[in-house]
């Protein structure tokens, strides 16, 4: 699922300067689900921002509003269609497609990303994500145990590990982080599948998604 | 509520804090009048929003007040209160709302004297405030 | 003039190269007074590639310069700065001027140099890179189109033989010489057990492959440990760094110089491997001393 | 429908002298949501209620404020009363203004009384009722651990007519019984109390035994917990209203602690027992035996009981010397004491050593040396025997237990030890009980006592068949929740659980009896699905909104 992150207030306040009605939308699924960009989430910001404004004394009025799915156009019109006529700009806590569809839809304001959109992740711990996939399009699961190198090595090699693993294999970018290709080592190892790890692999077709990418599915 | 009378919220666990408050009243050891306490049935049920709503309805400081450590009838309530509370103190600095004036507080249902200590703790801290 | 390094190593049983690095700008006298210190003392000078990610005069560069003092250039290529059209046209361009040696690296991450945000390439790895080369040696490029004018590399990898766990590294190292490598320079060495290790493994895979110890000079006990903490692959155990900290205050390098020596000695009696690889990261002038140390 | 607000303020017989009542009704009067403001001086006592209960059947009203002493002292009071008008008892709102407001502070008060009140009032405006309902409840005891704890508990509850099942991994009942020699001060030997129980539970139709069985799942909450056992090959699903765990403990000698490995002569307490048994096979009497304790830190009371048991029964039956070396020696639960002036009567020595003993071999036996603290010189002794200290631990499934059931063990991998002076015997999930050696109790005393307070919270939870619970009082929205989980991995009694609902989609349910009412799931909910009727988000904001607004 999409991971995403809040913006410092710093940065909020600074895209909001000058604007003084503001409607703040949260989004049900994926940034509710990490803690991001919730209806909970939306309150929190909305209180830090009408505090903040009454401390620096300019007045700020925010109206809160949460979306099913903010990348779906019907549920964000029949969500946002009559509280975006009464403010001057919108501060979207969705996802960055959350954000672009509300811009879509509402092309005549101007709409502001609350978050940072980071990667898609799945919950390690309670409140910690982990990156596990990239969205390269050209899934190479099948060969490596599961684990993905392009994205959880940081260099995405294809023939890992690199010279520079730290003792205990941890990764030389970060000693906190598994070898990605240790890991795979280890899981190959297990299911007797080292062969795979053997054969050399060709250098990526790293356009097998022509950016941006597209998909037209069958219609059904 | 308006700003010149400094309110102090303060979030009292029924099965610890708001028994201390009650007890201070019973040995009548006086504290601030300024303080408003707030029934809740475990400090685990104060949310962030809770605390910064107080703020931006003008209360000076809030006090988050639960059982101590490892007596809580709920088991984490008191920890993921001081958990919260640091959370909200950190949204509260980047608002520029520093000084920590949002507290978390350990109290077993007798302790009316520590009850009282805290509360006078946060009153100073705001009349100074307030004075500068 | 220096002999080619291909020849060099066919010819010669105990094998030295050393290390120009670069500077950070366009000032190249430091760089040329190096080379001249050291062209005719070593078999092949190689010249790192944005070492640990920094910035600095690019290696092509620099091997020309060697090439213009009559040296002998082993051009270090990592993958992160360029992609596959770049560091094909650098060959081709190498090659024309006469550089026909290479070193295929993976390169250190962009997290450990001095341009933190910058975004790195890795569209290929050391072991793409060493069979892009045998690619260009056929006269094709990636694409498969034909070259007009070939080119013939003398074609080098590294690898880590203290890594810790060494199994995965060992696959890596297989890899690299199943694809067909003429020589290996391996990381800082200081353990020859994990060493005679490594050999064994390269030998079982292909008898004529030279290897070449990397010997990394040590400066003092507070350097050796900030290495083993933030240089990548580099291991220096604790019984070198006690020996330095206990050296008199000031004589660090000396007793650093003194370790190169004694590890290169050991290295050609017991003929554990074809050579060594001398970095002495900075200290470049100190070379000849280390070289003295080690009788040679 | 409209708020009709009732307010009954109580001045606690005119002694709240700083609280101008008369001033705060005026103030409330002006609020059109309050039918009336009733300033009385005894709500708690018979003639209070006899008002407020006339002047609520005669105003229609459906919310009731009451400014009067602290809600432990007169809650119940007010909602036994509320019930009797069949006014739904959640529709009240309190505000404490004596000992929180006129006995805390000096002079007037009277505007803090009303800002009190008036929070009150603003938070009952948006109370909701919360209806009633009975549920039923399997009548049907789980026991996991045949030991004594387990026969002990069915045992009890069978006695109470409530049906039991054992579930037992050994062949045979029993458990740890037949390790403890005499649990001297009772006259009978465990193995007849053994016998004696066993032969009355075969008898008794009230409880099922299964031997060699284990349990692998068990779902579902308080009332009805389906539990799944496996039984030589095949799973038997079954429902219970509740469970008592009696899965005991293991015993570890320390060799570790001690120098020579357990060879001839040091001998673990269980070869002890074995000797003890059948003195007659011994070669030879043993002239002295020695005890040796607290060699490693964490010491519990076992190895102490066990220790003077056999200290006993070798007096009595042997007659060889006795020395026990030991650090510090708990004597701290019933009848420890006793028994242990009884061991110094028969002559058993007790020696107290700060560092460990040192212990060698010399000619066949075994020399223990130490420095003893009364005497404040070195000891020597040789010993043909030497009992070497036990280490209690939990039996092995108690890990893979606790995992199944969500539940924390202690660092020691210990039950339910988090709360002991909160949960003497029930655990932090309504419905399963934790007695005996796998909470770490270990004498029979405590644990009987423990068994016997565990069987009684069960008649009155199940007795009846059913149990009258609070509906939805903290409830999932189902179309706002998102099943992301949370509420469910932080629920301290594991109250919460994903379920399909009528949307088809799986969402997060709380049961309502194995709900505590603590609210740490509403306050966490990244969706704000969850709401908490008494202490929902609306009704805490519209206190604070409320505060300042006196005067």
């Amino acid at each position: 699922m999409i991971i995403a992150e809040r913006k410092p207030l710093e940065e909020i306040k600074n895209m909001l300067s000058g604007y003084k009605e503001i409607l703040v939308v949260g989004c049900r699924t994926c940034v509710t689900i990490c803690w991001a960009g919730g209806e909970k989430e939306v309150g929190i910001l909305s209180s830090q921002l009408k505090l903040a404004s009454s401390r620096e004394g300019n007045e700020l009025s925010i109206l809160e509003a949460t979306v099913e799915r903010q990348c779906e156009k019907e549920m964000v019109i029949e969500e946002l269609r009559d509280k975006v006529q009464e403010v001057e700009a919108i501060l979207s806590m969705g996802c960055g497609v959350g954000v672009q569809t509300i811009a879509e839809i509402f092309e005549e304001k101007p709409v502001f990303p609350a978050l940072n959109t980071t990667f898609i992740g799945m919950p390690e711990a309670e409140g910690v994500w982990v990156e596990k996939c990239g969205a390269c399009g050209d899934c190479m699961l099948y060969w490596t145990g599961g684990i993905c190198p392009v994205v959880r090595c940081a260099k995405g090699l294809l023939n890992g590990p690199c010279g520079g693993t730290r003792r205990g294999g941890k990764c030389e970018v970060d000693p906190e982080k598994d070898c990605a290709w240790v890991l795979i080592y280890r899981r190959l190892e297990k299911q007797g599948r080292l062969d795979l790890m053997e054969r050399y692999y060709e250098p990526k077709n790293y356009r097998a998604v022509k950016r941006p990418g597209r998909i037209e599915a069958a219609t059904a | 509520m308006n700003r010149d009378d400094s309110k102090i919220v303060a979030f009292c666990c029924e099965h610890s804090a708001y028994q201390a408050a009650n007890k201070a009243g019973r040995m009548r050891l006086h504290y601030p009048d300024n303080v408003r306490i707030i029934r809740v049935p475990c400090a685990g049920r104060v949310d962030v929003q809770h605390i910064l709503k107080a703020f931006e309805k003008g209360a000076a400081g809030v006090l988050v007040m639960g059982c101590q450590e490892g007596a809580c009838q709920h088991l984490t309530g008191n920890t993921r209160a001081r958990e919260r509370v640091k959370y909200t103190d950190s949204l509260l600095k980047e608002v520029g709302i520093d000084g920590s004036r949002v507290r978390m507080v350990n109290l077993g249902p007798d302790m009316g004297q520590q009850f009282v200590a805290e509360v006078k703790e946060m009153a100073e801290k705001i009349e100074g405030e307030m004075r500068r | 003039m220096a002999i080619p390094f291909r020849e060099a190593l066919k010819t010669k049983d105990f094998i030295v190269t050393a290390e120009a690095a670069p500077v950070k700008g366009a000032n190249t006298e430091k760089m040329q007074e190096h080379i001249e210190l050291l062209k005719d003392r070593v078999d092949a000078l190689n010249v790192t590639d944005n070492q640990s990610s920094v910035m600095r005069y690019p290696s092509l560069g620099t091997c020309l310069l060697i090439k213009e003092h009559g040296g002998e250039p082993i051009l270090q290529i990592t993958c992160r700065d360029r992609n596959r059209l770049a560091i094909q046209a650098d060959l081709l361009f190498a090659f024309s001027r006469g550089i026909s040696n290479v070193l295929c690296l993976t390169g250190d991450s962009i997290d450990v140099g001095d341009h933190k945000e910058a975004k790195p390439v890795f569209d290929l790895d050391s072991v793409q890179l060493i069979h892009l080369v045998h690619t260009l040696n056929s006269g094709k490029d990636m694409a498969g189109n034909e070259l007009d004018g070939g080119v013939d590399f003398c074609i080098g990898a590294s690898a880590t033989p203290s890594a810790d766990p060494i199994e995965p590294q060992l696959v890596k190292f297989r890899k690299k010489l199943n694809s067909g490598v003429d020589f290996i320079q391996t990381q800082a060495v200081y353990d020859l057990e994990e060493l005679k290790r490594c050999m064994e493994h390269a030998h079982k895979v292909d008898r004529k492959v030279k290897v070449l110890a990397g010997i990394v000079l040590l400066v003092g006990a507070k350097m050796a440990a900030f290495m083993n903490e933030n240089v990548p692959g580099i291991f220096v155990p604790e019984y070198l760094i006690d020996e330095l900290a206990q050296a008199p205050k000031g004589t660090g390098l000396s007793k650093g110089i003194e370790i190169a020596g004694r590890l290169i000695t050991q290295i050609r009696e017991e003929k554990i491997c074809d050579g060594v690889h001398i970095m002495a990261i900075g200290r470049e002038e100190r070379v000849p001393e280390i070289l003295e140390a080690a009788g040679l | 429908m409209q708020v009709k607000i009732g307010v009954f303020l109580c001045d606690c017989g005119e002694s709240l002298k700083n609280i101008d009542f008369s001033r705060i009704r005026e103030d409330l009067q002006r609020l059109e949501d309050i039918a009336f403001v009733d300033i009385s001086h005894n709500l708690c006592l018979e003639e209070g209620e006899k008002a407020m209960t006339s002047r609520i059947l005669v105003e229609n009203i459906n919310r009731v404020v009451i400014g009067a002493c602290s809600p432990d002292l007169c809650e119940h009071i007010f909602t036994r009363l509320l019930e009797g008008l069949r006014l739904n008892p959640h529709l009240l709102s309190l505000a404490n203004i004596r000992e929180q407001c006129s006995w805390a502070h000096e002079g007037d008060v009277t505007g803090k009384a009303l800002e009190l009140i008036r929070m009150a009032i603003s938070k009952a405006r948006l109370l909701q009722p919360i209806e009633r309902e009975v549920v039923p409840v399997s009548k049907q005891v789980l026991v996991v651990g045949g030991g004594f704890c387990g026969m002990r508990s069915a045992l009890e509850l069978s006695r109470l007519g409530i049906r039991t099942t054992i579930v037992e991994s050994e062949l045979t009942l029993g458990g740890k019984m037949e390790q403890f020699e005499g649990s001297y001060g009772i006259e009978t030997s465990p193995q007849a109390i053994l016998n004696l129980m066993s032969n009355t539970i075969e008898e008794d139709e009230n409880i099922e035994v299964l031997t060699s069985a284990e349990i692998t799942s068990v779902e579902g909450q308080a009332g009805n917990f389906p539990v799944k056992i496996r039984r030589g090959g095949e799973q038997v699903s079954q429902s219970f209203g509740a469970i008592i765990f009696a899965t005991g403990h293991t015993t570890k000698t320390l060799p570790r602690d001690f120098e020579p490995e357990l060879g001839r002569n040091a001998i673990s307490q269980r070869k002890l027992v074995e000797m003890l048994q059948a003195p007659e096979e011994l070669e030879r009497r043993p002239g002295t035996i020695g005890f040796v304790l607290d060699v490693s830190d964490e010491n519990s009371r076992l190895p102490i009981l066990s220790t003077l048991n056999n200290a006993l029964a070798v007096k009595e039956r042997l007659g060889s010397e006795v020395y026990v070396f030991c650090k510090s020696l708990k004597v701290d639960s019933e009848g420890m004491e006793k028994l242990y002036r009884e061991a110094r009567e028969q002559g058993v020595v007790f020696l107290k050593f700060e560092e460990k003993p040192q212990i060698s071999k010399e000619d066949g036996r075994l020399k223990v040396e130490a420095r003893d603290l009364l005497l404040g010189e070195e000891v020597a002794l040789l010993c043909d025997f030497l009992v070497a200290e036990e280490k209690v631990l939990p039996c092995e499934g108690t890990e893979a237990l606790g995992s199944m059931l969500n539940m924390r063990t202690d660092s020691q991998g210990f039950y339910q030890d988090e709360n002991v002076h909160l949960y003497p015997v029930a655990s932090e999930r309504k419905g399963m009980f934790f007695v005996g050696g796998c909470k770490g109790d270990l004498d029979f005393a405590r644990t009987s006592m423990d068994i016997s307070s565990a069987t009684v919270s069960i008649y009155e939870l199940l007795s009846s068949g059913k149990v009258i619970v609070e509906v939805e009082k903290v409830k999932v929205e189902p179309d706002k929740c998102q099943a992301c989980l949370t509420c469910i991995r932080i629920c301290p009694h594991s109250a919460i659980q994903l379920v399909r609902v009528d949307t088809e989609k799986e969402v997060a349910k709380i049961y309502d009896l194995a709900c505590d009412g603590c609210g740490i799931c509403a306050a966490i909910c990244p969706a704000k699905a969850i709401r908490f009727e008494g202490y929902a988000d609306e009704q805490i904001l519209a206190e604070i909104e409320a505060i300042g607004e006196s005067l």
